[in-house]
């Protein structure tokens, strides 16, 4: 099986992601989005890693875990405040901020 | 020596706004002027023209990395410009002092700096050197203009500078283009001193791009047609003390600028777009006049009247002549020290029809004022070039110059001629003249504000029976600014004449 | 991370060179603990305190690796004078940042320390970043850049404009890394190597176009130019800007940016130098929408911060520009605007925090009317920010356009430098209006005052009711960059000398 | 002393004057001012004798001397001294020019007693007696050029000397611009001559033209005729003639002094002075002869509508100038000379004389108010009659010699020159027919009431509320109106002695050339005219014949007033209804103001209102200003539009663009 096959997988998963962040109004849901492009990279950098024969790809990955770890943490944390000071769990009603 | 005549307005107006006293300010900044104005009247007396050759030579490195200098210089293109300067300077100044102003500390800083930032311009021999004073000049008048001007100063204020400002970053850009391509023209590393880039010019196409970027800052500056949009609003808000010099001396950095920078290092690009030029300065010319005696406002009828002078001084400057050239030099002096009493005296004007510029709102004030009419009359004669008046040997020159080269505009632009007497009498008589006006309360010219207006009148004679004084100074350097022009043109002309053989 | 690589490869580590970072981190903990202790005035007066101090470290730390060009950590960072300046500007930036916010509300509603700790460890992300020389070190360190950034955005957290630009930054700002990185990964499995160098190598030995790589260059680019905030990727920045706690916009605006574009610099002037040929076009059409863009933006503006927001998207195209043409010249240009960039927007935000302090108007315009009359000291550092974002002369602005111009002109980009003044012309419209209200405008009446309205919507805040008195460090902020603005627009000869050797770690390759 | 430094005093004279009564006007008393005037110009007269005496003690072929002070330009070829020209020529205009002024101004110290201008007027008068000698005196372009138009301006001055009437505030105007326009067509004429020449200097440009300009080559024809534009305006010639009748705005003794005796005749002056330069282009000298004479016709007919004296004088003085440009342009020099001479005898006579008429009607102009003024002025009457009769060219008074000289030579051209010979002979008819229309509607017949005001009572008539008689204006007698003192020669002894000693000379004046017996003049000026290519011989028979020819119609045209004007009154009007469209045509000055009116002063300010109602608006603040504006705003908007809020719109954005970017990649590879 070659390298095509992981990078298509990883190409549609990644699309999906930004799909999702384009469609999706809840918070939660485009968290999830990011993490799934995020993960499209990994699958990515793993079948490289494989194809070169070299770890780098996959310390890389394991790398992009982390960060996608904190990132979500983050993200929630903030999700959490705006539930306390009773905001809308919707990325539209964000709209104070334009112009 | 010339940097001390460039920064002592400036430090003095500096030392007087950190001093907390009320009149002090004015007076350190007139002492500054006066400083300044002495040294140049030394200068003018050490000058001999004999030779193009700069004199008072400052030249040290500014950004060694660019090749930017602060070098000053003086020769006879320059040396009464900023006689000029230093006089109508001292004379604003000292008739800003007869006024009350809120924050007077503040505007005499930002005057004594306009000083500083105008003589920098005048005396710059780096291209570098001469933008960044050329845009940091307006500054001071953009405060000046915007803090104490009238009414509706804030439009106004808007409008000047984006003019302006539109035309000297167009110049920014084509300075360093001028600079960078010239650099790698003759590999040398790059330098902005004005000797250098007139020593290798850039092939003419390339020159022509570049003219057009200077052509445009120069243009708004003095302001030619139709690039003039800015010149009503500013001229109408603006104090007159200010306005006197504004209109006086920033003017003619626009025309300075084609003598001393254009026209040496783009000599090419400046035959190849003379025509361009001279129709523009034609146009100037005869919308101006016709602006100034459609006017009703005694302000706007001075501004578009300096349109007007502005383009017989343009006219002069691309004949290509020795003349031309010459009356053009002569001309932006004589303007300088026209214009300026001139708006002194609208104010003086304006303060005895009740506050108003309108020449509607005035008349018959010369009843009570015999002095004040004398010398608006004289003031008068000598805007609309009366023969006997310096201005007059100024466009005798020009025309000439013009007529030699290029006819048919010489003989268009004496409809100009005709134009000034009439809206130059018309302000004149409208003012002083027929039945008094409703608001008018005609009373005589204080003792210190004649004191104040005599020197210029004092000037206006001056140059009037002697202009021999500048003309025998600036004959070499001027003749020799457009000396490449005029072997261009010349040998265009043979070359034409040859073909038509 | 680096420790588990550690273990992996026992990698020789170069303590001294890396001490700057050392000190960021180190005093990143310190913080976060003292933070931690009851005393009031341990919390409010000795953690900026120690913020303030671990920066001073860092700085001198970084004068003292000065000229040092070494590869720590088995090559995973280069110090050299590329990183070295870019960190001097970040602690400088980092403390400014900090008297900003000494007595602002944001560290107050989140723990001092908190705060304190994530602004330290953001700069450490910065160093990370410009040290980077291979991609995942790129990577951590645009992570750990970004996400204290987030945090900070979102401190302020009984304001919904703060949560909403928190989010907003972190939403976009992921899509960004995501795109980073699978950016990355393209570029990684078209050459199979994770250091600049060897990419850049494996990149001259003609992968140059494989479509894989061109993929992975567009993406990467993309992440980047997002972080740099430039067109069309600049959306979020005006948003976030003006929502955050306007500390937090003043280091994100000077600190982020320059951290970006040092980070640009190596990428394409290292890694990339062998695909000049494609992206330079494409950043020369991506500089001219961003001037064209950020300009317009600016235009109007009611909300001062938003204004510098898009004026910062404006600058920011200058500064791409700079780095389009690919030369030494142009990366000592972007370099030195850089710095210039930094003085005249502190400056600004200096101002502007004690306006929003002293009036109720918050960030809007209307806090700056009248301003010359009644507090001269804070008039005229506006004055000259606003001046030397125009660039005019005898302000380092005007230098720094000057240098770009030039190397524009010389690297053969004159109809950039065109672009870049007809820009100019257009700011010169907002700027001006600022000065404007400063000098010609009488300050707003009272009647003003009163409408509550007009505070939140521009982005003001409650922190309006901290007496107008205590500004003495806003007001000494402001008048010490406003001074550098202006000397280094008069001396600008050390600026020069500066940046003269920085761009030689790039001109291996240049 | 030297016949120049003579010529410098002449010129110091009325300067110092001027300087005196203008920085001293606050402490000059009374007359003391007048009396200084005076006394200056005096002085200049005196100097302008010994400048005469010590020209004739020269050689008749070293009678050019030139002196020049100081360099004015002398740069880049154009060099200008302040340098005078002494020479037969010159030294009669300052001789004419002193010595009419002299009287002049001894006329006006009486004349304008009582007005509050009193100081300024004799500081203007000074000035322009200043101008009147620096232009004649000049040695160079340059310097003629300045003075021309220094008496432009100090003609403004006066002409608008009642400054607070708005008709004499337009007349001023009016003047000077046609003034400018002469200026102009001199510069402009300079310019071609000194093309040619390189030199501005006189002398070095008359030995020179000969040389350079091909008899007749368009340069030097060019030149000249440019030269005749000014010449034109300032002699008031058709068609640049309209403002000289409004000029009469002006006090009366400005119009004796300018507008009679000395400016008006500065462009025969020029011609005589260019002559070296006219004979080269013999089209233009054609020109001035006939514009010369359909002037002086155009100008006669007038006269004989005009109702204001002061305008008939006027007309008459127009078609006096005719003749004078005639003759200079058809080369009789020295006989155009001549009349410019006598005409300034009695022409100055027959205003002062009108002004003391005027002031003994209260300031009324009109000859139609007047009549029977003969036993109120008995002394006016004389000094009217004696300068009609000198003007009709009866013998032996001054006209006639000098009038019927320029004929004889212009005659003995022989040619088409017959036209004009008999132009003039039909110009010397009108001149006696309205001349004494004048006096006779003003002196004959029944008093009017202010005549007998002056006879009954022996007070001179002043209206209690005064008007300005052009428009009916109610003024008061602050500065800027004329004073509330009427003079009138009987009751002021300078104004009598002024007028007896110009009668005199108006009398025996003609005697310095009387044709083939004295003719002291034509010695006199030989010099000048030495170098002048048109020998003239005229034939006793026809010097015989122009001599009676002179009389018999100077006669009939007094006879037909006389039958007119006081046998049959009823004619006038008769005639006038008979002939309407000749009528309207004469009283409508041959329509000229209307037509300069319509070709140049309505286009003029037509452009000036659509500069600025239209143009400045549109194209100036709208196309440049707005436009860039518009479109800049125009993008803000878009800018600020997409800026929307929406988080997914701008990741779309994101996503855009990075397909933007990589699908340019892929495609350019």
């Amino acid at each position: 099986m070659t390298i095509a096959w992981y990078l298509a997988v990883s190409a549609i998963i990644f699309v999906i992601g930004a799909a999702g962040v384009l469609i999706r109004r809840n918070p939660l849901v485009i968290l999830l989005c990011l993490e799934l492009m995020l993960n499209a990279a990994n699958l990515a950098l793993i079948g490289f890693s494989k194809m070169w024969g070299n770890n780098a790809g996959q310390i890389f990955a394991l790398i992009v875990m982390v960060v996608a770890a904190c990132e979500v943490t983050v993200g929630l944390g903030v999700i959490v405040a705006m539930h306390r000071h009773r905001l809308p769990a919707d990325v539209d009603a964000m709209r104070e901020l334009r112009g | 020596m010339l940097s001390i005549l460039i920064w002592l307005p400036a430090a003095a107006a500096l030392v007087g706004a950190l001093i907390p006293a009320r009149r002090v300010a004015g007076l350190l900044a007139l002492g500054g002027a006066l400083g300044s104005l002495g040294i140049t009247i030394g200068l003018i007396a050490g000058y001999s023209g004999h030779s193009t050759r700069l004199t008072h030579v400052t030249n040290v490195d500014w950004i060694r990395s660019l090749g930017i200098h602060y070098s000053l210089g003086l020769d006879g293109l320059n040396l009464f410009l900023v006689a000029m300067t230093t006089f109508s300077f001292v004379l604003a100044i000292a008739a800003a002092n007869l006024r009350d102003w809120e924050r007077s500390r503040v505007f005499f800083l930002l005057f004594a700096l306009a000083e500083s930032a105008v003589l920098g311009t005048f005396l710059a021999q780096d291209l570098a050197l001469f933008v960044a004073f050329f845009d940091l000049m307006l500054i001071p008048f953009y405060l000046l203009l915007g803090v104490w001007g009238g009414p509706n100063r804030i439009a106004a204020t808007l409008k000047l500078v984006l003019y302006t400002f539109v035309g000297s970053l167009l110049m920014l850009a084509g300075a360093i283009a001028l600079a960078v391509l010239t650099s790698e023209h003759t590999g040398h590393p790059i330098s902005f001193a004005l000797s250098t880039l007139a020593a290798s010019p850039l092939h003419k196409g390339t020159q022509e791009w570049i003219f057009l970027l200077f052509a445009a800052a120069f243009l708004v500056k003095m302001p030619a047609f139709p690039l003039h949009g800015w010149m009503p609003d500013a001229y109408r808000e603006m104090p007159v003390e200010v306005l006197a010099v504004f209109s006086g001396v920033l003017s003619k950095v626009g025309a300075y600028g084609f003598l001393r920078i254009v026209l040496p290092t783009m000599p090419a690009a400046s035959v190849h777009f003379q025509t361009p030029i001279l129709l523009i300065s034609l146009a100037s010319v005869i919308y101006g006049s016709a602006m100034a005696f459609t006017q009703t406002n005694a302000r706007l009828i001075a501004g578009y009247s300096s349109i007007a002078q502005l383009g017989f001084i343009t006219l002069g400057i691309f004949a290509f002549a020795d003349q031309g050239a010459q009356g053009a030099v002569l001309q932006m002096v004589n303007h300088g020290i026209v214009v300026a009493p001139l708006f002194l005296i609208i104010g003086l004007l304006a303060a005895r029809a009740g506050g108003s510029d309108d020449i509607r709102d005035m008349g018959g004030i010369a009843t009570r004022a015999p002095i004040l009419a004398t010398c608006f009359l004289i003031v008068t004669f000598a805007t609309l070039a009366m023969p006997g008046s310096g201005n007059f040997v100024g466009e005798f020159l020009i025309l000439l110059g013009l007529f030699k080269t290029k006819m048919v505009f010489s003989i268009i632009a004496f409809t100009g001629v005709v134009m000034a007497s009439v809206y130059a009498l018309r302000v004149f008589i409208r003012a002083m003249h027929n039945r008094v006006g409703p608001q008018v309360q005609s009373r005589e010219i204080s003792l210190r504000y004649g004191l104040v207006l005599a020197p210029f009148l004092a000037a206006i004679a001056l140059f009037a029976v002697y202009p021999q004084l500048q003309l025998g100074r600036s004959e070499k350097s001027v003749t020799a600014a457009i000396a490449h022009e005029k072997a261009l043109t010349q040998t265009y002309d043979t070359l034409a004449g040859a073909i038509k053989k | 991370m680096i420790a588990a690589a550690a273990q992996l490869h026992g990698p020789h580590i170069n303590w001294a060179a890396l001490s700057p970072l050392e000190a960021l981190i180190g005093g990143s903990v310190i913080v976060l603990l003292v933070g931690l202790l009851r005393p009031r005035f341990i919390r409010e007066q000795v953690v900026p305190a120690l913020t303030v101090l671990s920066l001073g470290a860092t700085i001198g730390l970084t004068l003292w690796q000065w000229h040092t060009h070494v590869a720590a950590i088995s090559g995973a960072l280069a110090i050299d004078d590329l990183a070295l300046i870019m960190t001097l500007l970040f602690a400088g930036a980092g403390i400014a940042a900090t008297l900003l916010s000494w007595r602002g509300l944001a560290p107050r509603v989140s723990a001092h320390g908190d705060f304190y700790a994530l602004m330290l460890g953001s700069i450490a992300g910065m160093f990370v970043l410009v040290a980077a020389q291979n991609i995942i070190t790129l990577f951590i360190g645009l992570e750990l850049l970004s996400i204290p950034l987030y945090v900070l955005c979102a401190t302020e957290m009984h304001r919904a404009a703060s949560l909403e630009s928190g989010l907003k930054y972190l939403i976009i700002g992921s899509v960004g890394s995501a795109t980073l990185v699978y950016g990355l990964a393209l570029i990684y499995g078209a050459t199979g190597a994770t250091d600049f160098s060897a990419i850049a190598a494996s990149i001259s030995h003609g992968h140059s176009s494989d479509t894989l790589l061109l993929t992975g260059v567009a993406l990467v680019l993309v992440g980047l130019c997002f972080k740099a905030s430039i067109a069309p990727f600049h959306q979020w920045t005006p948003d976030v800007y003006e929502g955050a706690p306007t500390p937090v916009t003043a280091f994100m605006a000077v600190a982020t940016k320059a951290a970006a574009f040092g980070v640009l610099l190596r990428v394409l002037d290292v890694m990339l130098i062998g695909e000049r040929s494609n992206w330079k076009p494409a950043l020369a059409a991506l500089a001219t929408i961003t001037i064209i863009v950020g300009n317009v933006g600016a235009l109007g503006q009611a909300s001062l911060k938003r204004m510098l927001a898009y004026s910062s998207v404006a600058q920011a195209g200058y500064i791409l520009a700079g780095v389009t043409v690919a030369t030494e010249l142009g990366a000592r240009a972007t370099l030195l605007y850089l710095i210039v960039y930094l003085l005249m927007n502190i400056a600004a935000f200096a101002v502007i925090i004690a306006r929003e302090r002293a009036t109720p108007y918050g960030d809007d315009i209307d806090a700056v009317a009248g301003l010359g009359a009644e507090s001269p000291w804070l008039a005229w550092p506006l004055t000259i920010a606003m001046l030397a974002l125009a660039g005019i002369p005898a302000t380092a602005g005007f230098i720094g356009k000057f240098f770009l111009i030039s190397a524009l002109v010389s690297g053969g980009y004159t109809w950039l430098a065109i672009v870049l003044v007809v820009g100019s012309m257009i700011s010169l419209a907002y700027y001006l209006r600022v000065i404007a209200a400063v000098w010609m405008r009488p300050a707003p009446g009272p009647s003003i005052a009163t409408a509550v309205g007009v505070p939140i919507i521009a982005g003001g805040s409650p922190e309006a009711d901290v007496a107008a008195g205590q500004q003495l460090e806003l007001t000494f902020v402001a008048i010490v960059f406003a001074a550098a603005t202006v000397f280094f627009g008069i001396v600008p000869q050390p600026l020069f000398d500066l940046v003269q050797h920085s761009a030689h770690t790039l001109s291996g390759a240049l | 002393m030297s016949a120049t430094t003579a010529g410098w005093l002449v010129l110091a004279a009325p300067l110092l004057g001027t300087m005196i009564t203008a920085f001293g006007f606050k402490l000059l008393p009374g007359k003391t001012a007048g009396w200084i005037g005076t006394a200056a110009i005096a002085v200049s007269f005196a100097f302008a004798i010994v400048a005469f005496i010590e020209l004739q003690a020269q050689s008749p072929t070293h009678r050019e001397l030139t002196s020049s002070l100081w360099s004015i330009t002398h740069t880049v070829g154009v060099n200008a001294n302040a340098s005078i020209l002494v020479d037969p020529l010159s030294v009669l205009m300052i001789l004419v020019v002193a010595g009419v002024s002299t009287l002049i101004h001894l006329y006006s110290v009486s004349y304008l007693e009582g007005d509050e201008g009193y100081v300024r007027f004799f500081a203007y008068l000074n000035f322009f007696v200043f101008s009147m000698l620096l232009l004649v005196l000049a040695g160079n372009f340059l310097l003629l050029i300045v003075g021309w138009a220094f008496v432009g301006a100090a003609s403004y001055l006066l002409i608008s000397f009642w400054y607070r009437r708005t008709t004499a505030t337009k007349a001023g105007i009016k003047a000077f611009v046609i003034n400018v326009v002469g200026d102009v067509g001199l510069v402009l004429g300079t310019f071609f001559i000194f093309r040619g020449t390189h030199s501005l200097d006189f002398l070095t440009t008359f030995h020179a033209a000969p040389h350079v300009f091909a008899k007749g080559s368009g340069g030097i024809t060019a030149g000249c005729l440019l030269l005749l534009v000014g010449a034109f305006a300032k002699s008031a010639q058709i068609p640049l003639h309209t403002w000289l009748p409004d000029a009469m705005e002006g006090p009366t003794p400005v119009s004796a002094l300018i507008h009679a005796a000395t400016m008006v005749t500065a462009g025969v002056y020029l011609i005589a002075r260019m002559h070296p330069l006219f004979q080269l282009a013999p089209a233009a000298e054609d020109v001035g002869a006939i514009v010369g004479a359909v002037t002086l016709l155009v100008a006669g007919t007038i006269g004989l509508a005009a109702v204001d004296i002061k305008r008939v004088i006027a007309y008459s003085t127009m078609s006096q100038i005719g003749y004078m440009i005639m003759g200079v342009s058809a080369g009789a020099y020295t006989a155009g000379l001549f009349h410019l001479m006598t005409h300034a005898f009695f022409k100055a006579l027959l205003f002062m004389a009108a002004g003391s008429l005027i002031g003994a009607m209260g300031g009324n102009q009109s000859l139609d108010r007047m009549s029977g003024m003969r036993k109120a002025l008995p002394f006016t009457f004389f000094c009217f009659v004696v300068g009609g009769l000198a003007l009709s060219g009866i013998p032996p008074f001054a006209g006639f010699f000098s009038k019927d000289d320029i004929l004889l030579q212009i005659g003995s051209r022989g040619g088409w020159y017959w036209a004009l010979y008999v132009a003039g002979y039909a110009g010397a008819l009108l001149t006696a027919i309205y001349t004494f229309r004048m006096i006779f509607r003003a002196f004959l017949g029944e008093p009017c009431a202010e005549a007998s005001e002056l006879i009954e009572h022996g007070h001179v008539f002043h209206p209690e509320q005064p008007t300005n008689p052009a428009n009916g204006e109610v003024e008061d007698t602050g500065v800027g109106f004329p004073g509330p003192v009427h003079a009138i020669a009987e009751r002021a002894a300078p104004m009598r002695i002024a007028m007896s000693l110009l009668a005199l000379l108006a009398v025996i004046g003609g005697i310095v050339g009387i044709p083939k017996t004295t003719s002291w003049l034509d010695k006199f000026l030989a010099p000048t005219f030495a170098d002048s290519t048109i020998h003239l011989h005229p034939s006793n028979g026809l010097l015989y014949f122009g001599l009676v020819l002179g009389t018999v119609v100077g006669l009939a045209g007094i006879g037909i007033a006389y039958y007119v004007w006081v046998v049959r009154p009823g004619i006038a009007p008769a005639v006038a209804k008979r002939f309407g469209f000749l009528d309207r045509l004469f009283v409508n000055k041959w329509y000229f103001d209307e037509l300069i009116d319509a070709l140049v002063v309505r286009p003029a300010a037509w452009f000036g209102r659509f500069a600025q109602g239209t143009f400045e608006r549109l194209f100036v603040n709208g196309t440049l200003v707005g436009g860039t504006t518009g479109v800049v705003r125009a993008g803000s908007a878009a800018v600020r539009s997409a800026e929307s809020g929406f988080v997914r719109y701008y990741v779309a954005f994101v996503v855009i663009g990075l397909a933007g970017i990589a699908l340019y990649f892929l495609i350019s590879t």
